[in-house]
């Protein structure tokens, strides 16, 4: 099998999906000739041309108002959306027609738009170049959020979004991209290479949308997280000495309660980790649905590790990112707590 | 603070006890401006946006080079729907007074615009409808009986008791769902557009939004889209004067018209007299055919009067002189067809009574016909389940466990 | 003291501001020689001028950049959004901008913007006119989330908003415009004239934000709502018979913890209520918060009752609506958990 | 799919390995556009739109209307800021590639751009600016040091560690803080402008865009509100050709000028030679007058050239050809205003050498000067419980109890 870091990955996910379907079209700023400021739409449009991969103007919410046009004539359109940060512009496309068009028609018109974009922090990027917004695509319904931890993952999720007559909205951690980080910032890179997940088959597969997977087995405490975290939490694990359970989310929504309080009534301790900020994040709703679902097997409160409630700041990356020491730190106050 | 301010604030030349003043309004006679070839650039055809296309004349003929020349079947066809359109209004805000539907907005003085740029354009093209385009779905083929039913949100509702009333879409009649958000339809037409491009299709988009709305974001997207992929498309404003109590200079429509908003991106404008029937159709049929041919998006302007109150929760007696549309000098859009088809000798006063009556009847019979799928007081109901259907193609778990939970309560377990 | 519904309160809160201060300025779609279509600003302009209530072009975003950069050359802008349901195009300058700014200059240049706009459904609006977006906002740091359930919380807190030199965005239940609502729509339409919080002071005074209210004191259960469902609420205690505390959260974000805590530590039981789609939604922070400060305390799950995982449906308003019935039936589920 | 498509993709006259080709940019003789009187109507000066205003000729002379008739003094303020902009640059970049700081982005060949246009606003007008105005922080009273130790987000950052390098602000200069978010500045200028009118003030507001953030709905919104209101302001859109690697054409740049964008909402627009001095201070001069004395908003195009790369994380020689830049008709802005001040015997050779030398012996002592307030790798360090203050003007306690858990972490506990 080949090795692929997340940006190949995802790469490759356009191509097998552009070769089989000839309606799925690629669009956004920097994409085509120039194949993304991340590269991850590189040589596609020397591939399927420059009527499949479009550069579109610096417009996110006009990006997404044409996508969903074209959704609606038959194409299956990946928009990227060149950071997170830069989102916003196009909410209201999302919330008020992506995500409501099937709804609203009954059925009768819908697009099957994927939208793309990086995410979080530790690249230096300062605060408009490292947020980690998906919490707030959770709470719209009508619209599936996912965010892969690893190169596998991400290809084949990405496959079963753009496959998806449902609107996603993918967000890759930037972070990750080139390697797994483990939250210390110290440590030398590591790439995808000696990863088991940076084994990616050449060809199509999916990685169904809506499941959560086990990181890592464990017994004593349950973490629950995606994204860059899956790593940190599983090096807290090692680093603690405490047997963690990973659970890795996957989609945020609809969300896999299933494996998520199956893990938690096993070890009855639940530790949640985002990078986003953590005053009504995703992690809230985690919190909310274990608390209720698995009340009468915890034996501590369920804590929150996240970033602070300050917008991302730039010479304070590694105090804001919550990384080993802050992973390791929420660990002990799960299991000290009786 | 108010003394010392130097901030410019637009003002509409009357409010209410004021006596209407429609001088600013650039008038150009009928028949007076030129029709330009299609394939025509946008710097040579600038003037087309600050005159105003105009075909029906003050004596009721029909003149100049935009003249569609249409045949008396044709003018009945116009006629008819217009008709209908203003009869169906008539009779839904009616009815909305007697508390039988929630809501409803009435397109009275602008029926033109849908019915003649709905003749203009093919089956096979999409239509990106506002609120108040009602005429094109039923001059699309949505029976007036599955229109009510959507403004009752009843049984054979359309969209299933989920939207407000006159939301209406049809897959069919390629007509898009109307949105309550405004103007987000117009990047969806160029996007259609573009997509259409791209399979080889010749099938155009068309989209329309109001005065003020075009100082929302998505008209500026729209037309950057449009221009950047000179896509088929056809975006129309239709300037009625009011966006609810705001009068068009608060969208800067006092500075130069509206068709001149493409001009800086390269897209032609044309301004037409929008209570013209034959003017809309013939500018409609002249941007349809540019399009279609890849000569890339016309910006249409149909200077036209919201003759009723906005929508039934709206008194517009609070903000404009009442008797307005009276002095509009565009007048009615209906009255002018029909006194040229009587000028013309393809019509009277007696074939038009009988007209409207029967449209009347027509559309009585719809309501009666409508409210046997249910009416806001009594059955058949819509099941309530079904309110969880369509959020996804598939429902996941979440809302699986909602629809029973929901269920459950209302069988007050 | 007068009496006031939650319109004239409103109106009473511009008036009151903008004699006091010359630098409050009122802008908004509709709102000047028309007076707002729910007629909050009605007279302002004819009082004021039209200098200083300002009949904006129908641009959400614009609204919002432009005011904040009054607010950044010395004036108080109060923005009103006509619904909720329209705030998302102006939501990048919110996010990026409005909330950012104090930060991001290290507090050289801020801009003190109230954002007005009515939420909520129960008036027969469909699924534009009827969102309950608040959860979003909480989830943005830097700015404040309000959302007040009565006349005289109404005046007192959007006057403490407009002299807040942070930016509030100010959400009205529309459904309690003009009286209280117990969430039993065949009851008759009560006024705001019989209601203790429907008594007004014509002039000046404030509600701090940041502080949560004991709307109904009991001792069984803890309810923590806000808006409409503070209303429906009270009722759903009466109906059940069971001792409630009512807890009105007030200002959503900053959170006041203190009194919820205490309140739950009391009860041993809560139940979260609002009408907001449940997903993500602000009551999974509430849940997320309470399980942690008072895990020892809780008897039962904490349970949440809000609007479904879906649109506003405009036929099932009250299939809906989380009324009476969902509240007594969430009371009865937590009271019945051991 | 691709054979039959039939949209129209817009492409660059060259890529990499083909010869630059600027043919499209349509290019006015030196001193051939007219100067209207400030007071003019939009509609009759919409030709300014359309040429380009330019006084610095071939031959090195100043002609025309819009000469400003500088004196050897202003002009060698002109040239010293330009150089500094240019000299800071290059130092900064190194810094960067370095690995000194994180980040970094030239103005290079634009620097007319900041230095002409600070020259031509007064102290009392607020600058909104992005974030390739950095001459315009310079000239408008921050020291190079203080903008250094931006960069390095130490001890003496203005931002306190909290932004990217680059993104400066000044209260006392009145420049406001860069946003990395292109193009929301826009509408806070105008909003600033608007609020200045209402106070009854004469200053001026004035923001700059890229070619390429003219898509962003934030453009359309600023320029429906000035048009409206008649903020002064003036709108300045610095159009390089590039959008990192996205060409001014996928911003419709190509079919008809932006300085055309507000035509169609009555704000007139100038496009000026962006590299030529003296045309750029001319011009803006004209419209700041234009604005104080209420005549309103003004859109200016300053066409230019993105001589560098986007920033340091960008590498142009994937998209476009390497030598374009010393293809670019309209020259390097810096060696054209020292050619006219040699011509008109103001300036030499020397004088330009010893003064690049004295700039960049400037910037080394501010450098120096900068890492004593900390580096990235040495102290003195920022304490990270600032990182706390500011969102809110006072914290809240969820930001004082996680600033608290914070420092525990930090220290281990
Ligand atoms: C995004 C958004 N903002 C505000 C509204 C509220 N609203 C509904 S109709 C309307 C006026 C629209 O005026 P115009 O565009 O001229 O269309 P007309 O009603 O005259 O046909 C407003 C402000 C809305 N529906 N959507
Ligand atoms: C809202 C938003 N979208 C995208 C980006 C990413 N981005 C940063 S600079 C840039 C290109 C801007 O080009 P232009 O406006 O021409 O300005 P220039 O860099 O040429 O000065 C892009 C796409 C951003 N910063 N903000
Ligand atoms: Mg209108
Ligand atoms: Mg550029």
């Amino acid at each position: 099998m080949a090795q692929m870091n997340m940006i190949e990955a995802i790469r490759s996910a356009h191509d097998v999906m552009m070769d089989r379907d000839s309606s799925v079209v690629v669009l956004g700023e920097d994409v085509g000739y120039f194949g993304g400021v991340f590269r991850c739409t590189d040589g596609l449009q020397r591939k399927y041309g420059e009527h499949r991969v479009i550069d579109a103007p610096i417009s996110e919410g006009g990006i997404i108002g044409a996508a969903i046009g074209m959704g609606v004539n038959g194409l299956r359109p990946v928009a990227e959306i060149q950071f997170a940060d830069y989102i916003y512009p196009g909410f209201d496309q999302i919330v008020s027609e992506l995500a409501r068009l099937r709804y609203r028609s009954s059925g009768d018109f819908f697009s099957p738009v994927t939208i793309r974009t990086p995410c979080g922090g530790g690249i230096r990027g300062g605060q408009t170049h490292s947020q980690s917004p998906e919490g707030i695509f959770t709470h719209v319904t009508g619209i599936k959020t996912v965010m892969p931890s690893n190169p596998y993952d991400a290809k084949g999720l990405l496959i079963a979004a753009i496959e998806s007559d449902d609107p996603v909205v993918f967000f890759e951690p930037k972070r990750i991209y080139n390697g797994p980080f483990d939250g210390d910032p110290e440590k030398p890179a590591v790439s995808w290479g000696s990863h088991p997940k940076g084994e990616v088959p050449e060809g199509y597969y999916t990685v169904p949308l809506g499941q959560a997977e086990i990181a890592r087995a464990g017994e004593e405490l349950t973490i629950i997280t995606y994204g860059t975290l899956v790593h940190v939490a599983i090096a807290a694990a090692e680093a603690t000495g405490v047997d963690c359970e990973v659970v890795d989310v996957r989609t945020l929504s609809p969300l896999d309660v299933a494996t998520l309080a199956d893990s938690v009534k096993k070890t009855g301790r639940c530790l949640i980790a985002h990078e986003a900020t953590r005053f009504s994040g995703y992690g809230a709703e985690l919190a909310a649905t274990i608390q209720k679902e698995c009340f009468y097997q915890l034996e501590a409160p369920i804590s929150r590790v996240a970033g602070w409630d300050t917008p991302y700041p730039h010479a304070f990356e590694w105090q804001y990112f919550p990384g080993l020491k802050r992973m390791s730190a929420g660990i002990r106050r799960v299991m000290e707590a009786e | 603070m108010n003394s010392k301010s130097r901030l410019q604030i637009p003002r509409p030349t009357a409010r209410p006890g004021e006596k209407p003043d429609f001088s600013y309004l650039d008038l150009s006679p009928a028949g007076s401006i030129d029709k330009p070839p299609i394939d025509a650039r946008t710097r040579d055809i600038e003037h087309l946006s600050g005159g105003l296309v105009r075909v029906l004349d003050e004596d009721h003929s029909a003149k100049g080079a935009w003249n569609p020349n249409f045949d008396a079947n044709q003018l009945q066809v116009g006629l008819r729907w217009m008709l209908l359109n203003r009869v169906f209004d008539e009779r839904m805000w009616q009815i909305q007074r007697q508390g039988r539907i929630s809501f409803y907005m009435q397109a009275t003085g602008e029926e033109a615009v849908s019915i003649a740029q709905g003749m203009a354009l093919r089956p096979g093209d999409m239509c990106f409808p506002s609120y108040r385009n009602q005429g094109l779905f039923m001059y699309r083929g949505v029976k007036l009986v599955d229109m009510m039913c959507q403004c009752l949100s009843n049984t054979r509702d359309m969209c299933q008791g989920r939207q407000l009333p006159i939301m209406y879409h049809t897959k069919t009649g390629n007509v898009f769902s109307v949105s309550g958000n405004l103007g987000t339809q117009y990047p969806h037409a160029v996007g259609w557009a573009m997509a259409s491009a791209i399979k080889g299709e010749d099938h155009i988009a068309a989209s329309w939004v109001g005065d003020g709305t075009t100082a929302e974001a998505d008209f500026h997207h729209a037309l950057t889209f449009a221009a950047v992929y000179q896509a088929p498309v056809i975006l129309n404003v239709v300037n009625n004067q009011w966006a609810i109590s705001t009068f068009q200079g608060t969208a800067a429509g006092q500075r130069r018209a509206f068709a001149a908003r493409g001009l800086g991106l390269g897209i032609p404008g044309i301004r037409v007299d929008g209570n013209d029937f034959l003017a809309v159709y013939s500018a409609s049929l002249w941007a349809a055919d540019r399009a279609r041919r890849g000569g890339g998006p016309t910006l249409i302007e149909l200077v036209t009067y919201r003759g009723g109150p906005h929508s039934t929760s709206d008194d517009p007696s609070k903000y404009r002189p009442k008797d307005e549309w009276l002095s509009f000098p565009l007048g009615d859009p209906i009255e002018r067809l029909k006194q040229h088809m009587i000028a013309e000798g393809h019509w009277s006063d007696a074939r038009h009574e009988s007209l409207v009556d029967e449209l009347r009847t027509e559309v009585t019979a719809a309501w009666k016909e409508a409210q046997k799928h249910g009416t806001m007081t009594e059955g058949p109901w819509l099941d309530p389940a079904t309110m969880f259907d369509d959020v996804f193609a598939e429902a996941p778990r979440n809302l699986d466990s909602q629809r029973r939970r929901m269920l459950e309560v209302e069988r007050g377990e």
